[in-house]
C-alpha cells in the first residue's frame, strides 16, 4: 500500500453560473503516473488550475497531508508541486537558458541545478542548440519543450502536465513519453497528466480517470481503460 | 445682472500662493480697515474681496469676471505679472470698472491699451511701480553710482527671455553706453533654464565686474549658491523678483547675501515718505503672529496696493459717490487731479495726451535722476539695506566679502 | 543602503491584503442593498417610460444605441436641462452659466480625446497641442495678417491647423506601441510649450491678447459654447456606435486580429486621430472666443492634457457621453462646489477624486450609472 | 580652445551624472518593472523637499539634521513613500497599463498642488556639501562645486549596485520575469507581490538620491518633477527600455548634447534639442540603443 | 491552375535559416498537408505568405498576382485567410461579435456594413458553434476557441484557407468531426493547406503531403507514400500514420 501524496476531495468549481467541476475526487499516490482524459471543456485544466491555486474552488485539496488552501503559491512550488500549463506561460523575452534558470530560481543547491540543466538539455537537444534564442521566437513545439523543461528545473515531487504533447511532432512525443517514464521510474517522480491525446495517456499512465462535463465518468487502472469499449470508441478512435 | 446691491466692494487680485500676493492682500485689508474706521469711503463701509490669480491668465479671468459680474466690485486693484494683468484688461474695460495695477511694470500695459484706445481703457491706472522704460533709466543711473563707488564699469547683462524684460533689453545698452559703461556679455536666458553654472563661467571669463540681471521667471537661487561657493569675483545686481521675498535670504540659506534688487517701497527699510515707516511698523504689529510670510513688511506690490486703495478713498470722497462704474468720467478726472503722498512715494498720474496716459509719474531728484525706484541689498546677516538712491540710502552698497 | 531598504520592504509587505477585504465587504454590505432598493423603486418608472424609449429605439436606436426607459429619461432630461440652462442657471448661482460654458468647451476636449485615445487605447498625453494649434493659429492670423479678420475666416483655418498638426503627430507616431505613443505625445506638449517660451514671436508667457471674446454676456456666451458641443457629441456618438467604434476598440484589444480580419489598422488609427483633431480644433477656437487670450497657460501646458483625460476617466473612457458627463462634473465641482477653497486645495480634491474613480470604478461613474439604470429592467450590457 | 573643451567635458560629465541618477530610477520602474510610473518625478521632488526640511533650520525649526544623517533618512523615506504609492494605489490598477499611467500622472500633478499648499511656490534651497574647486589655474574655465563631485561619485555607485542587483542576482531576474509573464512567475514560485514592492522600493530610493542632488545643486520647487520626468523618458527611451547600460550611455549622451548646445548654439535651445533627438529616436530607433524591438510592423 | 504559388521562399532570422528555398504549388480545390518536426518552418511559411514576416528571398503568388509585398489585410481581402497556431479572440466581444468583426469592410466610410445576424449564424453553423454565439471567448474550452478562430477565417469569405494545427488539443472524436467539416469546405470550393502533428487526423484528410525538415522540403507525395518514406519516418513520424 503506497501512500497518497495528492488528495482531491469533492472538488467543485463554478465559473459564474456554469458549474465547471462537479464534485471531483481522486487521490494520486507517490511515484505513480496518473492520467486524466476527457473531451475538451470537460474540466481537466480547471482541475489542475484549482490544485495550483489559480482559481477559487470548494472542497479540499491535500498535498503531502497539508491543505493547499492554507499555503501560498510560492510554498506550493517550493514543496515540489510543479505545474506545466496548457498555454506554457514562458518568459517571452528571456532566452531559453534564462527561462530554464527561472524554473530553479528558488533553489540554492547550485550543483543539483546544474545537473538538472544538463538533464533537460540532453532530453531536448533542440533547446541545447537554441540556448540564447528568445522564448517568444521559438516554434510552438519548441516552446512546449521549453515549458516542460522549465517545470523539470523546479525539481518537482509531483509534476502536473496539461497537454504536454500539444503541438509536438510524433518523434518528440515519443521522447517526452520515454523521459517521463524514466523520471518516474528512476527519480520516483509522481506525474499528474491531463491529456486530450488519449493514446499517449493510455500508453504511459498507471491509473487513469475519465472526466466528462465536470464529473468523473470512469476511473481505473491502465488495463481496465485499455479494455474498456467506450473509451476505445470515443477517445482512442479505431483505425 | 447685478447693480442692485449697494454695498461697496473692492476686488483685490493677486497670486495667493506667493508671499508677494499675501503681503498685498494684507496691506489692502489694512487700507480698507483704516478708511472704514475714519468715516469710510464717501461715508460707506467697504468690503474687501481677494481672489487668487495663481499667475495664470485663465484663472485671473475666472475670478475677475466673478468679482465684476457677481460681486459688482467698484474697484479692482492688484495683479502681479504682466500676462495676468493683460488678460483681464479687456474685461475691466468692458464693464468700466476702475482698475489699479499695483504689480506689473510693463509699459505695454499702458501704451498698448490706454495709449491706443483711451476711451475704451480709461478705467485703467498704474499705481506703481514706475514702468520699465523709467526703470531702465533708473537702473542705468544706479550702474553709474556703482562705477563711481567701486570703479565697476564692465557689465554682464542677463535677462529672462520674456516680454517684461524687453524694455530693458531695448534701453539699457544705450543708457549704459551714454554713461561709458561697457556691456561685455549680453544674453536673454530661456526661462526654462535649469543649469546656470555655464552662464557663470562665461560671465567670469568675460571679466565683467558684475552681473546686471533681470529675473522674474528664472529662479536664480542656484546662481547665487554657485556664486557664493565658487566665490566668483563679480557682483550680482539688477532686478530679481524672488529676491524681494523677505524670507528669501533664509530660503537660500544666506546665498542671497550681497545680491541687490530694486523694489518700490524699498521693503520699508527707508523713510521714503514720512508715511512709509509708520506703515511698515503698523504692518509688522498686525501680522507678526501670522506664520505665513511676509510678516515683517509687505513686498513692493503691498506698498502700491495700499496706496491704490488710499487714493481710491480720496477720489470717491471728492466725487461724492462710490458707484464708480456709472460715474467713470468723474472718477478719471479726479484721479488725474491727484497728488498723493503714499507709502511708496509721491503719486500722481500722466494725463491723456502724454506717452503713458494713466501711468504713475516718476519722481526726480534735484539732479534729475529718478528717485522712486530704490535698490535694496541683502546683507550677510540677512537684513535688507536700501543702497540707492542717496536720498533714501540706509547703507552703502558693499561688495561680496571675498572681493573686499 | 539597498539592503536596509529591502529589509524594510519585506517587513512592510505584510500590511495591504486587508484593504481588499474591506473594499469587498463594503461592496457586499452597503452598495448591494442600496442598489436593490433603488431597483425596486425605479422599476415601475422604467416600465412607464419604456414605450417612449422604444419609440426612439425604433427610429434612432441603431444609430445612437438602444436605451431603456430610465436611460432615455437620463439623456433627454439632461439635454432639456442644458438647453434651458439660460433660464434657470442664474437663479442657482451667479457663476453657474460661466461654469457650464467652460464645461461645454472641456466636454468637447474630453470627447475628442476619447474617440482617439479611449477607443483605440493609444493614450495621448498631448491633446492640448491640438487645441493650442487652433488657438495660436487664430492669434497669429490676427497679429500678423490682419487684426480685422472675421471669425468665419480664422475659425476654419484654425481647425484645419489642428487637423494638420494632428496628422503630423499621428502619421509617424502611431507605428509605436502604447507607452511609446503616449510618450511622444507627451513630448509634443513639452516641445510646443518650450517653443512658445523660447521664441517671443510666439507670444512667450503672456501670449496674445489680440483675439476678441465672442461676447461678455454670460447667457449668449453659454449658448455659443453649448450648441457646438451638443452637435459634436451627436456626431461622435454616431461614429462610435458604428462599425468604426467596433474596429477602434478591436484595435485596442488586439491589433493583429484586426489585420487578420482584412482591415487596415493604421488607416483607422489615423482616421481616429483626425476625427479627434477636428473637434479639438473647434474647442480651441471656442476657448479663444471665451478667454480672448491665447497663452501657454490657457492652451498648452501638460496639465490641460491631463485634465481632459481626467474628465474622460471620471465619466468613463470609450463611451463619448461618459467624458461629456465627466467634464461637467469636474468643472461643476471645481468652480461651484469647491469654489470657496484655495486653488491647491480644490485641485488636490479633484485629483483625489480621479484617483478614487480609477481604483474603485475604473469604467467611470457615468458608465456605472448608465449600466445600473439599464440593469433595473434586469438586462445588462 | 583646449580649455573650452576641458570646460565642456567637465560640465558635461557633472550634469550627466545627475541625469544618469534620475534615469536609472526610472529604468528600474519602467524598463525593468514594466510599469510606466509618471510619478517618478514627483518622488524625486519629494526627495528634494524632505531633504530640505531635514537639513534646514528655517523650515521646521526643531529638526536640523547634519546632511550626513539627513541623506540616508531621506533616501529611506522616499523609498517607503514609493513603496506606499505602490501598495496604496498602483497595486490596484497595475493590471491595466492605461489606468496605471493615468493614475501615476495624476499623482504627479497633485503633488505640485500639495507642495504649493504646504510650502508655497517659493524655491527652497538646501546644502549637502558647500564649497567649490577653482580649476581656472588649469585652464578650465569652471568652478565645479563639491556637491557636483559628490553627485558624480554617488551616481556611479548607485549605477553599479543596481546593475549588479538586476543582472547578477536571482531577485533581479525574477523582477524582470514578473514584468514579462505573471502566470509564468507564479508557476516558477516567484512571489509577485514582494518582487513588485521591492522594485518600487529601490526605484524610490534612487529617486530620493536624485532628488537630494537636484535640490542641493539647484533648489526645490513645486514643478521640479516635470523636467526630470521628461529627462528620464528621453534617456530611457534613447538608451532602450530595460537596459541600465543604455540609460547610463543615453544620460551622458544627452548631458553632453545639452552642454554642447549651450556652448555653441545658445541657452534657448537647450531643452528643445534633446526633445527633438528623442522624437527622432522614437520614430527611427524606437527600441533605443540597447533595448529590444518594440514597434510592430 | 494553381491558386497559390510559393517559389524559392527563404526566411532568415539573424543567422538562423528558418525556411530555406522552399517552393509549393497548390491546385484549386486541393487539400495539402504540410508536416514536419517542430521548428521545421511550417508556421514561418504561413507567416511569410500572410506577410506577418517579410520574406528574405523568393516570391509568393495568389491567383496569379504577386502578394509577396502586400500587407496582411490586403492579402486577406484577396481571399486568402489563415488560422494561426495560437488563438487570439477579442475577449471583450462575444463569439458573435468576434465573427462580425471579420465581416466588416476595410473602409472608414462604411459605418453600417458587415454581416447580418443571420449570416453570422451561418458562419458559426458551418463549424458547429452556432449555439455558443453569445458566450465570451475566455469561457470557451480550448477546442471551441479553435473553432471560433476558424469561424472568423470563414467570415472573410476566403477562397483559400491556411490552417495551422487545427487538431491540436482535440480528442479523436472531435478530430474526426473537424476533419469532416474541413472536407465540406473543400466541397464548397475552398482550397486548403493544413499543418498538423496529428497524423491520425491529417493523413486521411489530405490529398497530398509536403514534409518540411530544417526549413527544407524533405519529401512530397500521397499520404501513403509519405507514410512509407523511410527518411520521413526517422525525421518525424516514428511509427505514426502507418
Ligand atoms: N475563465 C473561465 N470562465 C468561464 N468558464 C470557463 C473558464 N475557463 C473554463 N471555463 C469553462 O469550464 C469548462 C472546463 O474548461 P477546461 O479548460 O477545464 O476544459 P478542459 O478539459 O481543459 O478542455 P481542453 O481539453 O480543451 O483544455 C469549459 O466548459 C469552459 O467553458
Ligand atoms: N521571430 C523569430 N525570430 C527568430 N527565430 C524564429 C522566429 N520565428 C520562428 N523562429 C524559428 O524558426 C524556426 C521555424 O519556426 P516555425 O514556427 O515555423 O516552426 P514550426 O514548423 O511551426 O514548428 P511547430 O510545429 O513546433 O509549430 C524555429 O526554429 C523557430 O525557433
Ligand atoms: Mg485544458
Ligand atoms: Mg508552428
Amino acid at each position: 500500500m503506497t501512500d497518497t501524496i495528492l488528495d482531491i476531495q469533492d472538488l467543485n468549481v463554478y465559473y459564474g453560473k456554469s458549474h465547471a467541476l462537479q464534485g471531483v475526487s481522486l487521490s494520486i499516490e507517490q511515484g505513480e503516473i496518473y492520467g486524466v482524459i476527457g473531451p475538451n471543456g470537460a474540466g481537466k485544466t480547471t482541475m489542475l488550475n484549482a490544485v495550483a491555486g489559480f482559481i477559487d474552488y470548494e472542497g479540499t485539496i491535500r498535498y503531502d497531508g497539508t491543505d493547499l488552501s492554507t499555503v501560498s503559491g510560492r510554498e506550493i512550488v517550493e514543496s515540489g508541486l510543479i505545474y506545466c500549463t496548457e498555454n506554457r506561460d514562458l518568459f517571452p523575452f528571456f532566452s531559453v537558458h534564462e527561462n530554464l534558470l527561472m524554473g530553479a530560481q528558488f533553489r540554492d543547491d547550485r550543483d543539483a541545478v546544474q545537473d538538472d540543466l544538463d538533464m533537460v538539455y540532453d532530453l531536448f537537444p533542440r533547446l541545447d542548440e537554441r540556448r540564447e534564442q528568445e522564448a517568444e521566437t521559438m516554434s510552438g513545439g519548441e516552446q512546449q519543450m521549453l515549458a516542460v523543461g522549465r517545470a523539470l528545473m523546479s525539481d518537482p515531487e509531483v509534476l502536473m502536465l496539461d497537454e504536454p504533447t500539444l503541438g509536438l511532432a510524433p518523434v518528440i512525443i515519443e521522447d517526452i513519453g520515454e523521459a517521463l517514464t524514466t523520471l518516474n521510474e528512476e527519480e520516483g517522480l509522481t506525474i499528474l497528466l491531463a491529456e486530450q491525446n488519449s493514446t499517449f495517456a493510455l500508453r504511459h499512465a498507471d491509473r487513469l480517470s475519465l472526466i466528462e462535463t465536470g464529473e468523473i465518468e470512469l476511473a481505473g487502472t491502465h488495463e481496465e481503460f485499455h479494455d474498456n469499449e467506450y473509451v476505445r470508441e470515443a477517445y482512442v478512435g479505431v483505425h | 445682472l447685478g447693480g442692485e446691491d449697494e454695498a461697496l466692494t473692492i476686488g483685490h487680485l493677486a497670486p495667493m500662493d506667493n508671499p508677494l500676493g499675501v503681503g498685498s492682500d494684507r496691506t489692502a485689508q489694512m487700507a480698507v480697515d483704516e478708511i472704514n474706521e475714519n468715516g469710510g469711503f464717501d461715508g460707506e463701509e467697504a468690503e474687501l474681496l481677494t481672489r487668487d490669480t495663481r499667475t495664470e491668465p485663465s484663472e485671473a479671468q475666472d475670478v475677475t469676471e466673478e468679482l465684476i459680474q457677481q460681486e459688482n466690485v467698484d474697484l479692482l486693484v492688484g495683479t502681479f505679472n504682466s500676462e495676468t494683468t493683460q488678460s483681464i484688461l479687456d474685461l475691466t474695460a468692458e464693464f468700466d470698472v476702475p482698475f489699479m495695477i499695483t504689480g506689473s511694470a510693463d509699459p505695454g500695459l499702458i501704451t498698448d491699451f490706454v495709449g491706443d484706445d483711451y476711451e475704451e481703457f480709461k478705467n485703467v491706472f498704474r499705481i506703481g511701480p514706475i514702468n520699465s522704460d523709467f526703470q531702465s533709466e533708473s537702473i542705468a543711473d544706479y550702474c553709474e553710482y556703482l562705477s563711481e563707488l567701486h570703479g565697476w564699469d564692465e557689465v554682464a547683462f542677463l535677462r529672462d527671455n520674456a516680454a517684461w524684460t524687453e524694455p530693458f533689453g531695448e534701453h539699457v545698452p544705450d543708457l549704459l553706453a551714454e554713461r561709458d559703461i561697457d556691456i561685455v556679455l549680453e544674453d536673454a536666458l530661456s526661462i526654462e533654464i535649469d543649469d546656470l553654472a555655464p552662464v557663470l563661467s562665461d560671465v567670469n571669463e568675460s571679466g565683467a565686474d558684475y552681473i546686471l540681471r533681470f529675473f522674474a521667471h528664472i529662479n536664480a537661487g542656484e546662481m547665487l549658491g554657485i556664486w557664493h561657493e565658487a566665490e566668483y569675483e563679480f557682483g550680482i545686481e539688477g532686478i530679481h523678483v524672488a529676491g524681494m521675498l523677505p524670507v528669501y535670504h533664509a530660503a537660500t540659506e544666506g546665498a542671497a547675501s550681497y545680491e541687490t534688487t530694486s523694489q518700490s517701497g524699498a521693503a520699508g527699510v527707508s523713510p521714503i515718505t514720512d508715511r512709509t515707516q509708520p506703515f511698515v511698523q503698523d504692518y509688522a504689529e498686525r501680522y507678526e503672529g501670522e506664520d505665513e510670510p511676509p510678516t515683517q513688511a509687505p513686498m513692493y506690490m503691498g506698498f502700491n496696493t495700499y496706496d491704490g486703495i488710499s487714493i481710491f478713498g480720496e477720489v470717491v470722497d471728492a466725487i461724492g459717490t462710490t458707484n464708480t462704474r456709472d460715474n467713470l468720467d468723474e472718477f478719471v478726472d479726479e484721479m488725474l487731479e491727484i497728488d498723493f503722498t503714499g507709502v511708496a512715494g509721491q503719486i500722481s498720474f500722466y494725463g491723456e495726451d502724454s506717452d503713458y496716459p494713466h501711468d504713475v509719474e516718476e519722481e526726480r531728484g534735484d539732479d534729475g535722476t529718478i528717485t522712486n525706484f530704490p535698490m535694496t541689498q541683502w546683507t550677510p546677516e540677512g537684513d535688507i539695506e536700501c543702497v540707492y538712491p542717496e536720498q533714501h540710502q540706509t547703507a552703502e552698497h558693499q561688495m561680496p566679502h571675498w572681493m573686499q | 543602503m539597498i539592503s536596509t531598504i529591502l529589509l524594510l520592504g519585506t517587513i512592510l509587505s505584510t500590511v495591504p491584503g486587508r484593504i481588499e477585504d474591506v473594499a469587498g465587504s463594503v461592496r457586499r454590505n452597503v452598495l448591494l442593498p442600496i442598489g436593490q432598493t433603488l431597483d425596486r423603486l425605479l422599476a415601475p418608472v422604467d416600465r412607464a417610460l419604456q414605450p417612449v424609449a422604444d419609440g426612439y429605439n425604433r427610429r434612432l436606436g441603431t444609430y445612437f444605441g438602444e436605451m431603456t426607459g430610465l436611460q432615455f429619461a437620463l439623456i433627454f432630461g439632461a439635454l432639456i436641462a442644458l438647453l434651458t440652462a439660460g433660464l434657470w442657471a442664474p437663479l442657482v448661482s451667479g457663476s453657474l452659466l460661466r461654469t457650464l460654458a467652460l464645461a461645454s468647451i472641456w466636454a468637447i476636449f474630453a470627447m475628442s480625446w476619447d474617440i482617439q485615445s479611449g477607443y483605440t487605447g493609444y493614450i495621448s498625453f498631448g491633446h492640448s497641442v491640438l487645441s493650442a494649434a487652433a488657438g495660436y493659429t487664430t492669434a497669429l492670423l490676427l497679429v500678423h495678417v490682419n487684426p480685422e479678420l472675421s471669425l468665419w475666416i480664422t475659425a476654419p483655418i484654425s481647425v484645419l491647423a489642428a487637423l494638420v498638426l494632428g496628422l503630423l503627430i499621428a502619421l509617424p507616431s502611431l507605428r509605436l506601441e502604447g507607452p511609446y505613443f503616449s510618450l511622444i505625445t507627451f513630448v509634443a506638449v513639452l516641445l510646443f510649450y518650450r517653443l512658445t517660451t523660447a521664441f517671443t514671436s510666439l507670444g512667450g508667457i503672456p501670449g496674445f491678447s489680440s483675439p476678441d471674446v465672442f461676447t461678455w454676456d454670460p447667457t449668449m456666451r453659454y449658448y455659443y459654447m453649448l450648441v457646438p458641443m451638443l452637435l459634436i457629441a451627436l456626431a461622435l456618438t454616431f461614429m462610435a456606435r458604428s462599425n468604426l467604434g467596433m474596429i477602434l476598440v478591436a484595435i485596442r484589444e488586439n491589433e493583429s486580429a484586426v489585420s487578420a480580419a482584412g482591415i487596415n489598422p493604421t488607416k483607422f488609427k489615423i482616421w481616429s486621430f483626425a476625427l479627434s483633431s477636428i473637434p479639438m480644433g473647434i474647442g480651441g477656437v471656442l476657448l479663444v472666443g471665451f478667454t480672448g487670450n491665447v497663452d501657454p497657460h490657457t492652451f498648452v501646458i501638460v496639465d490641460n492634457s491631463i485634465e481632459m483625460i481626467a474628465m474622460a476617466v471620471i465619466g468613463g473612457m470609450s463611451s463619448i457621453l461618459g467624458p461629456l458627463g465627466g467634464a461637467f462634473l469636474f468643472e461643476f465641482l471645481n468652480h461651484e462646489v469647491l469654489h470657496g477653497f484655495s486653488t491647491p486645495v480644490r485641485y488636490l480634491f479633484l485629483w483625489g477624486l480621479v484617483l478614487l474613480v480609477l481604483v474603485f470604478a475604473r469604467d467611470g461613474l457615468f458608465r456605472m450609472i448608465w449600466h445600473r439604470l439599464g440593469a433595473v429592467r434586469g438586462e445588462n450590457e | 580652445m583646449l580649455g573650452d573643451i576641458g570646460t565642456l567635458v567637465l560640465q558635461g560629465a557633472m550634469i550627466s551624472a545627475i541625469y544618469a541618477l534620475i534615469a536609472i530610477g526610472f529604468t528600474m520602474i519602467f524598463g525593468v518593472g514594466g510599469i510606466l510610473n509618471l510619478a517618478h518625478g514627483a518622488l524625486i521632488m519629494a526627495g528634494a523637499y524632505i531633504f530640505g526640511i531635514l537639513v534646514r533650520e528655517t523650515t521646521v525649526s526643531w529638526i536640523a539634521l547634519h546632511p550626513a544623517i539627513a541623506f540616508p533618512v531621506t533616501v529611506v523615506a522616499v523609498a517607503v513613500l514609493s513603496w506606499g504609492l505602490y501598495q496604496v494605489l498602483v497595486r490596484w490598477v497595475e493590471d491595466n497599463v492605461v489606468i496605471t499611467f493615468l493614475a501615476t500622472v495624476v499623482v504627479a500633478v497633485a503633488s505640485t498642488e500639495l507642495v504649493i499648499y504646504l510650502f508655497g511656490d517659493t524655491p527652497m534651497g538646501m546644502t549637502l556639501i558647500s564649497g567649490a574647486l577653482n580649476l581656472e589655474p588649469f585652464g578650465i574655465n569652471a568652478r565645479p562645486r563639491y556637491v557636483q563631485f559628490a553627485g558624480f561619485v554617488v551616481s556611479w555607485i548607485a549605477i553599479g549596485l543596481l546593475w549588479f542587483y538586476i543582472t547578477k542576482t536571482d531577485d533581479g531576474r525574477s523582477i524582470l520575469a514578473a514584468s514579462m509573464s505573471e502566470r509564468g512567475a507564479q508557476l516558477t514560485g516567484v512571489d509577485l507581490h514582494s518582487v513588485r514592492a521591492k522594485t518600487w522600493l529601490i526605484a524610490g530610493a534612487l529617486a530620493g538620491i536624485a532628488g537630494i542632488f537636484l535640490g542641493s545643486t539647484g533648489s526645490a520647487t513645486p514643478l521640479m518633477w516635470l523636467n526630470p520626468l521628461a529627462l528620464a523618458f528621453i534617456i530611457v527611451v534613447i538608451g532602450g527600455i530595460g537596459s541600465i547600460k543604455g540609460s547610463v550611455v543615453a544620460a551622458y549622451f544627452i548631458g553632453f548634447l545639452e552642454q554642447f548646445t549651450v556652448t555653441f548654439v545658445g541657452q534657448g535651445f537647450r531643452g528643445i534639442l534633446s526633445l527633438v533627438v528623442l522624437a527622432i529616436f522614437l520614430l527611427y530607433l524606437p527600441q533605443g540603443l540597447y533595448g529590444r524591438e518594440f514597434v510592430h510592423d | 491552375m494553381s491558386v497559390l504559388e510559393v517559389d524559392g521562399l527563404t526566411k532568415r532570422f539573424g543567422g538562423l535559416v528558418a525556411v530555406d528555398d522552399f517552393s509549393l504549388d497548390v491546385e484549386q480545390g486541393e487539400i495539402v498537408g504540410l508536416i514536419g518536426p517542430n521548428g521545421s518552418g511550417k508556421s514561418t511559411v504561413f507567416n511569410c505568405i500572410m506577410s506577418i514576416y517579410d520574406v528574405t528571398e523568393g516570391t509568393i503568388q495568389f491567383n496569379g498576382d504577386a502578394i509577396t509585398d502586400d500587407k496582411t489585410h490586403e492579402i486577406v481581402n484577396k481571399g486568402l485567410s489563415r488560422v494561426s497556431q495560437e488563438s487570439n479572440p477579442i475577449d471583450l466581444y462575444p463569439v458573435a461579435g468576434n465573427i462580425k468583426l471579420f465581416t466588416l469592410p476595410n473602409s472608414i466610410r462604411s459605418l453600417r456594413g458587415g454581416a447580418s445576424d443571420e449570416e453570422i449564424y451561418e458562419y458559426a453553423a458551418r463549424i458547429d458553434i452556432e449555439d455558443k454565439l453569445q458566450e465570451m471567448p475566455d469561457e470557451l474550452p480550448h477546442a471551441d476557441v479553435r473553432r471560433l478562430e476558424i469561424a472568423k477565417a470563414l467570415a472573410t469569405e476566403p477562397e483559400m484557407l491556411l490552417l495551422d494545427e487545427p487538431f491540436a488539443g482535440m480528442n479523436q472524436a472531435e478530430i474526426n468531426e473537424l476533419a469532416g467539416q474541413i472536407e465540406r469546405f473543400r466541397e464548397e470550393g475552398m482550397t486548403i493547406v493544413v499543418v498538423d502533428h496529428n497524423m491520425g487526423g491529417l493523413m486521411n484528410l489530405v490529398d497530398r503531403v509536403v514534409v518540411l525538415n530544417n526549413g527544407e522540403m524533405l519529401a512530397a507525395g500521397s499520404p501513403e507514400e509519405i507514410a512509407e518514406n523511410q527518411r520521413v519516418q526517422e525525421a518525424y513520424l516514428a511509427g505514426e500514420g502507418l
